[in-house]
This record gives C-alpha cells, structure tokens and sequence, in this order.
C-alpha cells in the first residue's frame, strides 16, 4: 500500500482534532477514536512488526484484541509496555511506540536471516540440537535468549496507581455488543443490579462497523440511548473493562484501563482497575471472532481479516487498501466487499471457496463486483507488501493484482469465559464452531458467542436472557449459585422464538425487546472447509503467525508422534502466543483432526486459561505492591522507636528497634552497651508484640491445659509460670507463660509470632475439641501495650513511681503515672525484671514516665540485640531460634516441666520412638575454646565424622565477662558436655572450635531475681 | 474465591475464612497415640464430596462444617459447628 | 471531596468483650446488628459474643452493668485499648471500603444497625454502619496507620469519585 | 531411534523433515508386564527409562490416563536445584541434579538444562543468617552454596528493587550456581522417546481404574484399555496417588492441594538467574524463549481442581513487582494450576507400602520437578531390587508412625501451614 489511505469521509474518529504520535521515531498524525493500528494504515504504514522466530514482515491482521502481528512497544519509562497491540491501543496524544523484535530497524531486520534457514528449524529443533553438556548449552542459550522474546525489557519502576475494587451485581453481562446491550438494558429494566463490562473504548461491538438501525434509530443512536437508559437504572457500565476470568462461585475478575497502554493518568494517577465482581448471574455477550484463511504467504502485510477490513473503512475510515481481493466461506465477508467498495476501494474480485451461495446479500455483491465460485486462494504474491494474489477458480489458475487480501474462513465464537467457567461445548460441523453447551455456574451465552447470527436474532437472544436472568437473581446480590457437577444445557435458557413476526412491531420507546431493521440480517452460511488447496505451500502457510507456526509444522509434529492436542500445542508452541490462538487455534485442530481421521471434537480443545486478554502484573497487585505489599504493624511506641531512627528487626508484620545506637555506636557495640546496663542498673524494652490471652470462666484452667503442656490448675490467683506450647505432632513450637488473674480468669502469653497463631489454636481447642467447655477467650495482644523493666536496679525504679513491684512470678496491679496498669514479674534476661502492661493507648505516656526512672537509675533503653545477648547467656530457648518446629521438649531440656498425666495438645503423638531415640539433637550450651564469635547457624562438626551434628542455633558474648558463647542443637547434647567440636560456616569462611557445655552461662541458680 | 454463605454472617468471600482441616483430622488431646496419627497422617482425599472445617477467620470467628466438593468446588452443606447465637 | 468522605481516628474508647456460653440474654443485639443501649453501643461480633463500647471515663460503671448481664453462662473481658476506631463520614464511606476489600459493603440491605467483619488491605476490621452516611470502622491499633494511608491513597486515586 | 543432531536437521531441511519417525511408538498394552508404571509424568518415565536401562528389566509398561507430562511435569515454574535444608533432602535432590548434568546427552534430546544458577534472597540480618545456616548444611553435605553481599546480588540481578526503603530490603542472597531450570515438556517426551527405544510401553489414554489383588499381594491393573497383569506395580501419579492407593485400600498421609503457576508475554532477557526469597512467598525466572515465569503458594484447601484462583495471583504479582519492580507493566499471559501431592511433612515417599508388589513415589509437593532424574533412579532400584536405595531409604511411607518425619518447612503434619 502506497500514501495516506484516510477515506474522504465517515468513520466515528473525530476528525476535527488531529493527535500527534509517533511510532520508530517518526512522528505522525491520528484523530481521537483512532487505534495505532488505523492510524498507522491512514498514514501508509502497513508494516508493523516482525515474527518471533523467522522475523517475518507483519501488518496488521485484524482489527481488535485478537490481533497477532502488529505488537508494538508503546509508553517510555516506567509507563512503557511492550507486545501492545496496534489494534487495541485507542490513540492519545504524546504516543510513542515502537516497533519489536527487530534490528537494527524494522524495514531492515537482521533476524530475518532466520527466514533464510525457516527449512532447517521446524517445530521443535531446539530439541534436537544444542545437545551437550550444560556449560556448553549455557553458551548456546545465551544466544537463543536473546533472540526470542518479543518487545525489549522494560527496566524502570512503576510510576502510576492501580487499584482493586469490590463489586457485587445480581447481573454480570460482558460484551457490549448487541446481544450485551439487550441483554443488560432487560436485565436493568427487571429490576437487577447490572454491571456491563465492555473491553472497548466505545460501547457497541459490530455495530459500530455495520449499518443497521435498531428501534427505527441508526445503530449509533441506539447506542446512546441504550447506554443513557443504563445510566438511569443505575445499571454500571465499564468501558474500556476486559473480563479477564471467569472463577468459582460466579468471581469475575475485570481489568478496567482508565488510560491506554504508555499513556499518563491525570492527576488521580491511576492507571488500571482491577474490580472483583461477584454475580448472581453472568450473562456472556463476547462475539465471535473471525479466522484466517490458510494459503501460502498468508503473513505477508496486506492479508487482513474482511472483518476487520470492514472496521478500518466503517469504524476509522480508512482504506486498508485500494485494490482488495475477497477470500471467503461465508456471507458476512460480502458484507466487508460492499463497505469497502462504498468507502472507495475498488474490489478486483471475491474469491468463494462454496459451490453456491445466493442470499440477498451475495447477490447485491454479484451485482457490483466479479464474484468466483468454487474458488480458492493458492498464495499471496509480493514481499513485505501484497502486490497480489494467486488463486484456482473451479480448477484453473487466477492469478489477480491487488494490495488487499481480505479474507474470511468463518467464525470463532468466543467461548472463552464460559470454558473458564467449566463450560462444555457443542460442535457444528457444517460452520465449524464451537459453540457453549452446558453451562456449569448457570452463565449465559448470547448473540454470536453463542452461535447465533442476524442482528435481529442476536438482539432477542440477548433480551431474553437479561429477562429471564433478572428474574432469576436474588435481588440482594451476592448470591451466587454453586457450581453444579452436572451443570444445565443454556439453551434452556435461550431457546427462544425466532424474531419479528409480522404483528411484532418495534417499540420506538425502547420499552420492550429492541427489534433491527437491517439491509441484511440473516445466517452467515459459513461452510467451513479447512484443507489447503492443492498447490499451496504449507511451509508458508501460516497456522499462528506470532509464534511461526506452519501447516508443514504441525503435520512434522504429527509424524513424530505429538498427536495429542496438547502435545501438538506444546511441541509446536500453537497458540502459545500473546493472542493465545484466538484466530489461530481451530485452524490447527482441524488439520490435527484431519491428520488422525477423526472429527474435531474429538481431537478435543487445549484449556482455555485466564487471562481473556494479557493484563499488567501492576493492575493484579493493585495497590499492594511496593511499602505495600505487606502491612506494617506498628506497636504502640512506633513512632518513639522511631524517632531514634533505629535499625528494626521484622518479626512477622512488625517492627521492633534492634538497639538505640549512639552517635559512632555500631549495633554490635550498642546491643553490647544496652546488655550491660542491663546486667549492672536497669534497662526497658518495648515488648507489646507479644501474644497475649485474656482467659475467663469456670474451664479456663482446663483449657489452657489443653493448649499448654505445663501444670497451670494449682497456680495461685496472683502468680504466673513458665509454659511451653506443642504442635499436634508433639514438636514445641512456642513458650510462654500463664498468670492466674483471678479466681476463673488467666492470661496467657505467647511469642510475637503466637499472637497470630495461638488466636486459631485455641479457637479450635475451645469451639472443636471441647464445645462443651464454659470458658470466655480473647485476644488482648494489642489491648495491653507492654514494657519490660529489668535489672538489679529495677525495683528500685519502679519503687519510686508508688508501685509496690511484687515478687517473682507475681503480678500486681498498680499505675503509673495515674494510668492503670499491671505489673508482672517474670525475668527473660536473667535479671530481676517486671513486664508493666497497660492499655496501648496510654502506653507512650508510661513509657515517658518508665523512661525518666530508668535514666534517673543509670540505665536506658535496649533493643532486640541486647535481649538476645542477655537471653543466650541465661540459656533461655527462643520461638524461631531453639524452638524450632522440628524439636520435642525431650530435646530442648522441658521433659520435668510437663504434665505427667498429658492430656494437651501434642502428648498423644511424643509417644512415637523415633521422638524419644538418643542420638537425637537436643540443646547444649557451646563456648569458644580459643576466643573469637562462633558463627550463628554454624554447623557442627566432631572429630567422628564429616557430616554436621548439630548446628548453632543462636550465639553471642558473656555480657560482662569475657567469652564466646552460643546456644545449639546437637545429636545426643547433653550426653558430649566437654566434648570439643568445630563450629564451621563454610559460607562465611569461619571455623571457630567450640565446647560443648550445659546450656546456661549465668546465674544458674536464678540469685539474681529470687525473693 | 469461593462463596462461603456463613450462616450469621451470609454468603462471604473466601478470603474471609481458614481452611482448617477435614472433619476426619480432628484429634482430641486425650485419644491414644495410634488414633491420634491415623487421624494427623491419613487421609481420604477424594475426588468427592468430603467434609471440613472452615473457620470465618476474618468475619464472625465461628466454625462451620463444611461439605465441599474437592472438584466442582460445589458446596452441598454448611452447618455451624456451635449453636449459640 | 471532603463533603463527600471525612475519616476522622477517634480517641479511646472503652471497650470490653462479652461472651456467653450459655442461654444468651434477650437485651443483646442480634447477629449482624448493633444498638445504643443505656450502657454504650452493643455490637455483636461473633456468635455469643458482643462488643460493647462506652466512653472512656464509664469504664468501671459499663464493667459492671454487663457482667450483671453476663450472669454465671458468660465472662466480660476488658479489651480497651485493644482496637482503634474510625468513623466515616459523608455518602462516599461506602465505596471507600471496596477499594481493596471483598465485602458487599454497597448493598442496600447493609444498612444502620447493621455491623460486619470482614478483611481490608491484608486488615481485619468491624463496620458498625451508624447512620446512612456514617460508619465506624474498627481494627487493631497495630494496623491503623496502614490502613488510614490506604484510604488516603484510595481518596487520591479516586478523587473524582468521594 | 532417529538420532537428534544438528546435522540431522540440515538433511531435514532438504527432504522436508520427512525421515524424522515417531519419538515413542502408540503400542497396544501387553497382558503382562514385569513392572507396571501408573503415571506419565516425569517420575514414572524416568523410572521406566532406569528400570530399563540400569536393571536391564524391560519388560516394563507406563500407563498413562491422558497424555504423558500432562500432569504437574507439564505445569512447572522448572526450578531445578538441591539446596535445601535437611540432609536427607539434600542428598535426594543432590543424587537427582547430578544425573541432570549429563542427561541431555544420556538422553539424545535437549533438555535445555539451564544451570543459571538459583538465587534465594535475604531481606534483614536474621534471614542472612538463616541462609547462611542453609549455605553451611549445604557445604559441609557437599553441595555447592555461596552467600553473596547486597552488591554481588545487585550485579547478578540488576533489576532487583535495591532500595534500603524497601518493605522487604534485600541485604544479600544464598545462591546455587549449579541450580537453574529445564524445559519442562522436554524431560517427559526425552525420557519416553529414551525408554520406548529400549522396549518400554508407552500407553497414553490408558487410566488405572482399579488394582486386583490376590492374597493380599497386587497382581495387576484394571484399566480403561482392559486388566493388565504385573509382578511388581508401581504408582507415580502426583496429585492422583490417594486415589490410586485407595484402589488398595491404603490411605496415605498426601492430601492434594491446587498449585498455579503463570507466565508473562515473552520480553528479550530482563532475568538471568532463578530468584526466590527467604520471606516472601513467589519465585520468578525467565524462561529461554522470554516469558517471565512466576509462582507462589498452594492453595490452603484440598482440591483436585485445575482452575485457577485470582487471589493468589494477584498476591504474587505484587510480591514480585515488589522484588523487580520493572515487572509491573509486563503482562500476565497465562495462568494454570495443577494438583500437587502434599505430604504431612513436606518430603517424599518412594518405595514400599504395606500391600506386596505394590509401590509408592509421591508426597512430592511442589517441588518434584527437580528430582525427576533422582526419583527415577531410586524409584527403579526399589522396584527391581525390592529394597530402598540408601538414599531413599529415609523417604519411608513408616516415618510418619515411627516419628522420623522430615519436616523441611518445620511447619508439622497440616500441609496447609507449609
Ligand atoms: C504450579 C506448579 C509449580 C511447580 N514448580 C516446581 C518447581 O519449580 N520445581 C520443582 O522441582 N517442582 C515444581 N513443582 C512440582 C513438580 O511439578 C512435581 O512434583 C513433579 O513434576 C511431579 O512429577 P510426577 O511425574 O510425579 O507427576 P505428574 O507429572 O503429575 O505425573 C503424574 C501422571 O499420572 C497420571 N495419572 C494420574 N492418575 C492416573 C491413573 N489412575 N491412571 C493412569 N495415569 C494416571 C497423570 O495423568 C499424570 O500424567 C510444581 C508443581 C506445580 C503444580
Ligand atoms: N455469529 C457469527 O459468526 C457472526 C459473524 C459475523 C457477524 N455477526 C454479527 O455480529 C453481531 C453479534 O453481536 P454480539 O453482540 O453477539 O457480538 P459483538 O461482536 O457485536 O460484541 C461483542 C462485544 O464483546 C466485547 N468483548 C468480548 N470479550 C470481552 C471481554 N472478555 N470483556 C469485555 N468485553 C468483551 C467485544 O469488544 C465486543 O464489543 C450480530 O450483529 C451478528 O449478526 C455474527
Ligand atoms: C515453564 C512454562 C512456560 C510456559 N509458557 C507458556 C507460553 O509461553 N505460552 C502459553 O500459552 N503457555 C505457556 N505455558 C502454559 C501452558 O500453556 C499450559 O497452561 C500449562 O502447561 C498447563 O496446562 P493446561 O493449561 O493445558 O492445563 C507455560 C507453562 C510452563 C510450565
Ligand atoms: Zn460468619
């Protein structure tokens, strides 16, 4: 095709504004309503990309999101998305697109090299070569990669919003074609809450290429008024929205793009919309899809789908080309011949592969242009750009001058919701369509996804469907029907009588079923037929035109045994392109049917799989990506924590400060500094994210001796004890301890990570294992805010805030500062210490009052490196370090704290033998011989053997005197104490030589916080 | 995402309920040790219709029983595992 | 845009959790709904469990009202300070809480009186719907300001909406 | 056989690629067998290839219900490495990667076994250490680790989000060099075009529907292609295996959960080695002809269902974008699921069960793929010599009883929890 093509006149671009894009650079004009596709072709340019394999020169071939050919890089920056679709990208301003998968330009492409060799690289011959070893593949695919791939990288951040919304309709209807359109406008008018969803930026489907007046308006007035009828019953309508799947208990998922690919958002910044529907009832308006005609060169830029020819001169009014061939098996592209032929182009001549055809609308055409039956397209002549076509007509050679080949081999109804949605499928033969049978979540398909064709047909299919599926939601929405194994055939919902009788008059109001007055409105009279003619080259001629996949290719993939559909698919990668085979698919089946001898079905389909279209990761994730891609939980002292910009610690969602290092401090240096104050005056820690449970009524006692594995029921009202928690399978998995409130009433404390956890667990103890239990259960993690306390100087601290500090293990309840709190006396750190809990609102202004006490004592905060240091050296075990998951209480040293009796959770399972076999490793204390930290999570290594032992589970330093410890994990521990072991990290080059000792480094007796 | 129809709550989203295990898994504190792994390491695992504990974790807490289809996903039974109300 | 949507962080509450394990009292709020009582606002949360919230200062006096409710079948549990509280204000409150949650929140059959838990940003939060164009939200503190800054970025990016 | 070679294809490109022949012949299925394979996947080819090949037993059948790698051989991100945590899985998976160096050529076809190297990120100090300890086990076991600072990760990845701001910064990474990934398709049709040229039966829509039993010892197989006898029978159906022991009348400790799995369209190369995390739940890798292949967790509930579920989805696409933040524009292509068979402690079984000339390979989860090779080899030694191969031996059906579980993810006997 030669020089600009815009038709003199029509089209719904608005051709009094022009828009400036550019594309590989050049910069050119379009009108808004415009696609980068029409645009491009109104600007001459029919070259639009190249092939993945061979680099083959594309155009465009069709003229929606069907499109495999013409994928551009469209956007720059972060709003750059590569593999667009010329054909579905509306154009805007400031457009930059590129052109992919080429070098260095298009017009001239290296790889095209590849088309050269396309003989010695069928379907499938990188199985077959490039066998070596894989240092040697390694070479080879470092080429190979870089060839495949479509569109370059994109390598910048995000820089728009995206969002993911709710929605709940009783009415689902996707497509807004005519059947959509109806179907939505009836359910509305029934009274359901409707959602429309329409992947284009207009609303209409083939209308807006078709000449057709409904209700006695011109189809585009009928449009209108549909969709401000819409608006008035509140019905939503989403343009420019793609349902994208279709999933369990009638989930829809839609991706609405509020701008187009590349294009900036205005100041809201959102980009795309992901809405999550819930429908009671989902009516399908997809249409159908055209299909390709296979002869040789039928890739070439300038073979077009008639369809979609009739789009670009009715829609964009654009002449595809001037001289424009016909290829079909049907009416509908006689349709294109006349709207191509009244928009200018001249048709040389329609090509009908039938024997007869004779409907109105074939005769209109006979009347105007040659028309050869019994005809059949043998090649496509030109390069880069079709110069003309080659055909047989009744068994003698044609040969015709053209810049067009339009053609049509009949129509692929869009079952691709319907499938996802578990739907099965009928076939016809004659046409050869697959059309939706049984539908299993009660959908709906209506107009040509479902086979039917004529304007005024597809117009009724659609009403009575939106009736009928009205009257069939339940009118509080979020009601959906269960998937039913045996589903119900949708015909029962759609057979209905044919149109327009005679007495059926339209009813301009548009009060009631819209009726068409179209020129023709009948079947298509598609007569499928799938075989090449003789005299066709099927190493030219193209299945599925991205991915290069040949006739030849597929009949190769047969002979070597991949005659499963599936392995036809993926040997040959049929339809594994970014259109997903949506013209290409069908094609292929019948020539694998025709290989095997059997009919179509049974061959059968590959899976239709979500997306309908490609969709943005970004609009998936929606807003949680980035900071939020996981909340982060704050406790109620974040932002004090934070204004000493300490280094956190993740535990789980939250954040706790790691040590509160001075100007010059290293952490290591800090944590060392806050212990210390620790061990010799007093220190505080924010400790609010430990679990915590408030548990009351006459059973508390008994079901906390469900969960825990440690006597509770003869605990005093006012004193607590130490607890461990086990798994089912007896492992430990959390320790804690237990306080007694009141008479009926204890709480109950876990590791951060239990907070979580323990909130399921002991649901399922008090609903599941014993319903019958009267007992009151909840949370108060975040209800008590909590600080901890500890030192020798800790009483005297908290002395002279007019609190009595009770005894170890003792709980008292007191305030602070005239806030109510409660003080609990339990020691992590080896220190006297007290945990003061008080309502997390009112903890910053405690921890102010806690803090002036503190420093007035010579002490100061410390954070999780501290507490570590000072945990180790007491040899207390730890939630993710010691426990865990894999190790009983045998093996953490807890056999003496458990109930004898059992009776909680995990006793039952302890009993297996290999729980109980010696050499399994259980917990010692390991100090470094010659100095020197010994590496956390180290192996163990004896003089026995090569294979690690153990390993260090957590290490540090005495806090005051000198000496490496750690604590660990070793195959029959504490039965080697004086052994002498390597702790090797191999990783981090470090081998330390390490005692084995018991494992408790400091005040072993408990002096240090015993009354 | 299934459609959990709670029986106080009405018919949810998934995303609101722990799947917690089979109704066949459940083993009490004080069974025997040999009844307490056939019922943690055995299972049916049909391609049916099988019975389960579901929690409604982020909506009402309450536990229902659930009798869901391992293929169709079909709901055939929801009942509540307690009944106060 | 204001007009349309204010969130406003609410200062402490009372809050106390009722359970009851037995024949539930006649005054309490049926599953789904909450009321104003002469204690404070009942909401019931779970089966056999309400929340009641009361003003700060009626903490003891509220403590007590409900555990005379509560009787021998059930146990009042103080869990003040353990939940945040927003309230919604303006007829946008209702299509803020779609952004990123899957709850019906826009039928019309969620109306005042009605109360429901659901998930929002990865947050469990209570809506307790007050009046046609205002709601309280609750989650636990330690997601509060995530989840305001969710709202605040849902109000930015559809600003054209609330 | 038609040998594979590049010389090969060029003779193919003069006579039209006429001479290549089947890769595996159709046969009709044999009265008996000495061994019985249930499931074409790559598991039970891969046995029958060794059962052939190493014991020389060839009078072997694999029975396949639909097509061979259609099951979850066929719906893998690939990943394909041996650096896990505990020995016994360690040396499992060690034994299988070895056997992936030389296969391509072992077995005339290429696997495209792409030693990219399988890189697992840390995001805090506590996760370095944790990766550290599984760099440790890992050397002192034998097997290749390196832990690399925030720069090495950063010059092996140049798209990773290296922003100390981060929700999840990245301070380093543990990487096996020798890891990567294979294209999936080609280890099922390589080891069936490799076992059909040593005798073995590849039957294809042939579904096991019931096992005969006489005396409490497995005799057989009913089929939809007829009874078929055996003297020794061995499962190898993934998601499948409750179904088929059942025919038994074993329960096994494997509940199936539902897998997806999804890829963006192809973009020229943006990821050159396999990145997964230490706390985030998503692996991404770029597959050779350019799609970015993404995957997550399985789904909680037990489901045989192959459909997908969004939620999961959209969560790995944000965790993901939020590791490479240049993936947000890239476009979901497709989406799959498959059914994984989860164990009760997240590690295999392979060998015997309690009924005679019966035998298990299951309980891989969603991690199987890479020992394909392995769990052939030792499947088959089970199977001709009756008794484990030390390597197996630990991956006993008895461990749950005994306690010996392997509890790889410390996350104990509910699969949902791993
Ligand atoms: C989404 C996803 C991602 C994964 N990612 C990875 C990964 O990155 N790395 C990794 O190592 N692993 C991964 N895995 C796991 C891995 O795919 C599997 O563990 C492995 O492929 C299992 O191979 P298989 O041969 O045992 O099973 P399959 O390939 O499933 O083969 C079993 C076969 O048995 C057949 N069958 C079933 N029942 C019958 C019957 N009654 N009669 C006859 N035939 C029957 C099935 O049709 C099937 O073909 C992933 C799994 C999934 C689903
Ligand atoms: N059946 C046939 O083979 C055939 C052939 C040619 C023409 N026709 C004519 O085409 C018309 C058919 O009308 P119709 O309404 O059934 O189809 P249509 O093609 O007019 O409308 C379908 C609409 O659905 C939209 N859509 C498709 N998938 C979508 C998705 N996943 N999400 C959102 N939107 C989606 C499309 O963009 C389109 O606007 C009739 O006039 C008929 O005569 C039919
Ligand atoms: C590693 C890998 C890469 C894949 N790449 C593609 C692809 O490029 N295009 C495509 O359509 N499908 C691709 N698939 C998905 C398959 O088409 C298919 O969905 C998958 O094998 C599951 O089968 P099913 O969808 O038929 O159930 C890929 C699958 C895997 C495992
Ligand atoms: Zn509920």
């Amino acid at each position: 095709m030669s020089g600009p093509s815009r038709a003199a006149q029509g089209g719904l671009v608005d051709r009094a504004r022009t828009i400036k894009f550019s594309f590989d650079g050049q910069v050119y004009e379009g009108h808004p309503g415009d696609t980068l596709a029409s645009a491009l072709l109104a600007n001459g340019v029919s070259l639009m990309g190249r092939s993945f394999k061979y680099h083959r020169p594309r155009g465009v071939l069709a003229a929606g999101v069907e499109e495999p050919n013409a994928l551009v890089g469209a956007g720059t920056g972060g709003r750059y998305e590569p593999n667009t679709r010329a054909s579905d990208l509306f154009l805007y301003d400031g457009l930059v697109a590129v052109s992919q998968n080429r070098w260095p330009s298009l017009a001239f492409d290296v790889g095209a090299l590849n088309s050269l060799i396309a003989r010695f690289i069928p379907a499938g011959f990188y199985y077959k070569t490039f066998i070596g070893p894989p240092w040697l593949w390694k070479l080879y695919e470092h080429v190979i990669r870089r060839a495949a791939g479509l569109g370059a990288a994109p390598t910048e951040p995000e820089v728009d919003a995206f969002e993911h919304r709710a929605a709940f309709c009783d009415v689902l209807v996707a497509g807004a074609g005519p059947a959509g359109l109806a179907a939505a406008l009836a359910a509305a008018r029934g009274g359901a809450r409707v959602i429309l969803a329409e992947q284009d930026a207009r609303l209409g489907g083939s209308l807006l290429g078709d000449e057709a007046l409904i209700d006695g308006l011109p189809a585009l007035d009928w449009i209108a008024r549909t969709e401000a009828q819409l608006a008035q019953l509140g019905a939503r309508v989403l343009k420019r929205t793609t349902a994208m799947g279709y999933y369990d208990h009638n989930q829809l998922t839609l991706i609405e793009r509020r701008v187009e690919a590349g294009q900036a958002p205005g100041a809201s910044g959102l980009a795309q919309r992901l809405w999550r529907v819930r429908a009671g009832r989902v009516i399908l308006a997809q249409g159908a899809i055209e299909r390709p005609i296979l002869f040789s060169n039928n890739d070439q830029p300038g073979v077009i789908l008639a369809g979609a020819a009739k789009v670009y001169a009715r829609r964009y009014g654009v002449l595809p080309g001037r001289r424009v061939v016909v290829a079909t098996n049907n009416d509908e592209a006689y349709a294109a011949a006349l709207a191509l032929a009244d928009a200018g182009c001249e048709i040389v001549a329609i090509l009908d592969s039938r024997s007869a055809a004779g409907s109105a609308i074939v005769a209109a055409a006979r009347a105007r242009f040659a028309v050869h039956l019994d005809a059949d397209l043998i090649s496509a002549k030109g390069a880069k750009q079709v110069t003309g076509a080659e055909a047989v007509v009744a068994g003698k050679p044609l040969s015709l001058e053209a810049d067009l080949i339009a053609a049509s081999g009949g129509f692929t109804p869009v079952v691709h919701l319907h499938m996802q949605a578990g739907g099965t499928l009928d076939w016809n033969e004659t046409t050869g369509a697959f059309t939706p049978a049984i539908a299993r979540q009660g959908q709906v398909s209506v107009g040509a996804c479902a086979g039917r064709e004529g304007l005024s047909e597809v117009l009724a299919d659609g009403w009575l469907a939106g009736e009928l599926a009205a009257a069939a939601a339940p009118s509080t929405a979020s009601q959906s029907p269960s998937p039913k194994g045996g589903g119900i055939r949708t015909e029962g919902a759609t057979a209905i009588a044919p149109p327009s009788g005679e007495g059926d008059q339209a009813q301009p109001d548009g009060g009631g079923q819209p009726r068409a007055q179209a020129k023709y409105d009948g079947p298509t009279n598609t007569l499928a037929h799938w075989t090449p003619a003789p005299g066709v080259n099927l190493k030219t001629a193209f299945v599925d035109p991205q991915n290069d996949v040949t006739a030849a290719d597929l009949d190769l993939a047969w002979r070597e045994g991949y005659r499963s559909v599936e392995h036809l698919k993926r040997y040959t990668t049929l339809g594994m392109a970014t259109d997903q085979g949506k013209t290409s698919n069908l094609i292929g089946l019948a020539r694998l049917a025709q290989a095997e001898g059997r009919p179509v079905p049974e061959v059968g389909l590959t899976t239709f799989r979500p997306p309908y279209t490609p969709t943005t990761l970004a609009a998936l994730a929606g807003e949680a990506t980035g900071q939020h891609m996981a909340p982060l939980r704050r406790t109620p002292l974040y932002t004090i924590h934070a204004a000493h910009n300490p280094p956190w610690q993740p535990v789980g969602y939250w954040q706790r400060p790691r040590a509160y290092p001075r100007a010059g401090e290293t952490l290591a240096q800090a944590g060392l500094r806050e212990a210390r104050s620790v061990r010799t005056a007093v220190g505080m820690i924010d400790v609010s994210t430990l679990g915590k449970f408030e548990i009351a009524g006459p059973d508390a006692a008994a079901l906390i001796e469900r969960v825990c594995a440690t006597p509770v029921a003869k605990l005093a009202v006012g004193r607590g004890r130490y607890t461990v928690m086990l798994r089912e399978d007896g492992m430990v998995v959390d320790d804690g301890t237990v306080w007694r409130l009141g008479e009926q009433r204890y709480l109950l404390t876990s590791s951060t990570g239990g907070g979580d956890r323990m909130v399921g667990h002991l649901s399922y103890v008090r609903k599941i294992l014993e319903p019958g239990y009267k007992v009151a259960v909840a949370s108060v993690q975040e209800r008590w805010g909590a600080v901890a306390v500890a030192g020798p100087l800790a009483r005297a601290a908290l002395a002279g805030l007019d609190l009595e500090p009770p005894a170890h293990m003792g709980l008292v309840r007191g305030q602070i500062g005239g806030l109510a709190v409660l003080v609990l006396a339990a020691s992590y750190s080896g220190e006297r210490a007290f945990e003061i809990y008080a309502p997390s609102h009112d903890l910053p202004r405690i921890w102010a009052v806690l803090q002036d006490a503190v420093t007035a004592h010579g002490g100061g905060l410390y954070g999780l490196e501290a507490l570590e240091l000072l945990r180790i050296e007491k040899g207390h075990i730890e939630t993710g370090a010691e426990i865990d998951g894999r190790h009983t209480p045998g093996d953490l040293g807890l056999t003496k704290a458990l109930r004898a009796k059992g009776g909680f959770v995990g006793a039952p399972a302890l009993a297996r033998p290999a729980l109980s076999l010696p050499d399994r490793q259980r917990l010692v204390g390991l100090e470094a011989e010659d100095g020197g930290a010994i590496p956390e999570g180290a192996m163990l290594l004896s003089a026995r053997g090569r294979k690690p032992e153990g390993h260090v589970t957590s290490a540090g330093r005495r806090v005051t005197a000198k000496g490496d410890i750690a604590l660990g994990l070793l195959s029959a521990g504490p039965e080697r104490v004086g052994e002498t072991l390597l702790a090797s990290s191999p990783t981090r080059g470090r081998t330390v030589r390490v005692s084995v000792v018991a494992p408790i480094f400091y005040d072993p007796e408990g002096a240090r916080y015993r009354d | 995402m299934f459609l959990i129809a709670c029986p106080y709550c009405g018919p949810r989203s998934q995303a609101e309920f722990a799947y917690e295990r089979p109704v066949e898994a459940a083993a009490h504190p004080t069974d025997t040790s040999e009844a307490t792994i056939l019922a943690l390491y055995t299972r049916t695992n049909a391609r049916d219709f099988e019975d389960e504990l579901w929690r409604h974790a982020y909506g009402c807490r309450a536990w229902l029983k659930i009798r869901r289809h391992r293929v169709t996903h079909e709901i055939a039974e929801i009942r509540l595992i307690e009944a106060t109300a | 845009m204001i007009e349309a949507l204010a969130i406003q962080p609410c200062a402490p509450d009372a809050l106390l959790r009722l359970e009851q394990w037995g024949a539930v009292p006649a005054a309490l709020p049926a599953p789904g709904r909450a009321a104003d009582t002469p204690m404070g606002r009942l909401i019931w949360i779970e089966p056999g469990a309400w929340l009641l919230r009361a003003p700060l200062g009626d903490l003891v006096q509220a403590t007590a009202q409900l555990e005379i409710l509560a009787g021998d079948d059930g146990a009042v549990i103080d869990i003040t300070g353990g939940l945040a509280r927003f309230r919604l204000t303006g007829p946008a409150w209702r299509e803020l809480l779609t952004v990123g949650g899957v709850f019906d929140v826009e039928n019309p059959a969620f109306a005042p009186g009605c109360a429901a838990a659901t998930i929002l940003h990865h947050a469990a939060i209570w809506i307790d719907v007050i009046e046609a164009e205002t709601a309280d939200v609750y989650c636990l503190p330690s997601y509060a300001q995530e989840l305001a800054a969710g709202w605040a970025r849902a109000v930015r990016v559809s600003a054209n909406r609330f | 056989m038609t040998r594979y070679s590049a010389l090969g294809l060029l003779r193919g490109g003069f006579d039209g690629h006429k001479s290549w022949t089947r890769a595996w012949r159709a046969p009709e299925p044999k009265p008996r067998y000495d061994v019985i394979i249930i499931g074409g996947g790559g598991h039970g080819l891969a046995t029958a290839y060794y059962l052939a090949k190493v014991h020389g037993v060839r009078n072997v059948a694999v029975l396949e219900r639909g097509w061979i790698g259609g099951g979850n051989t066929g719906r893998n991100t690939t990943i394909v490495r041996s650096n896990y945590r505990l020995p016994q899985m360690q040396d499992l998976l060690e034994f299988s990667l070895k056997l992936w160096e030389g296969l391509s050529q072992e077995l005339n076809y290429n696997l495209m076994f792409s030693q990219r190297g399988a890189l697992f990120l840390g995001h805090s100090d506590s996760d370095m250490t944790m990766l550290a300890q599984r760099g440790d086990s890992l050397r002192c076991n034998g097997v290749d680790a390196d832990l690399l600072t925030r720069e090495h990760v950063r010059r092996l990845c140049p798209l990773l989000n290296m922003s100390e701001s981060a929700r999840y910064p990245i301070h380093g990474g543990l990487i096996q060099k020798r890891g990567g990934t294979a294209r999936h398709d080609a280890v099922a049709w390589g080891y069936a075009r490799a076992a059909d040229a040593l005798g073995v039966d590849i039957i294809q829509n042939c579904e096991v529907t019931g096992i005969d039993m006489e005396g409490g010892r497995a005799v057989g197989v009913r089929t939809s292609r007829g009874a078929i006898g055996a003297d020794r029978i061995g499962i190898c159906v993934a998601g499948n295996s409750s179904l088929v022991a059942a025919m038994a009348g074993l329960r096994l400790p494997i509940e199936s959960h539902m897998l997806q799995a999804f890829v963006s369209e192809p973009v020229k190369p943006m990821i050159d080695t396999v990145i997964m995390s230490q706390s985030i739940h998503c692996y991404i890798s770029q597959s050779d002809k350019g799609e970015i292949v993404l995957g997550g967790d399985p789904e909680m509930y037990p489901s045989y269902s192959q459909r997908g579920v969004p939620m999961r989805i959209e969560e790995v696409a944000g965790q993901a974008i939020g590791l490479v933040p240049a993936l947000s524009r890239l476009r979901m292509l497709r989406c799959w699921s498959g059914v994984t068979d989860m164990s009760f402690d997240g590690a295999p079984i392979i060998g015997e069960t309690p009924v005679e000339g019966l035998y298990l390979n299951g309980g891989w989860c969603y991690g199987g793929f890479k020992a394909t090779p392995g769990s052939g080899w030792l499947y088959a030694h089970a199977l001709a010599k009756g008794v484990p191969h030390p390597v197996a031996a630990p991956f006993n059906l008895e461990r749950f009883a005994s306690g010996a579980t392997i509890d790889e993810a410390a996350s104990g006997p509910l699969p949902q929890s791993r």
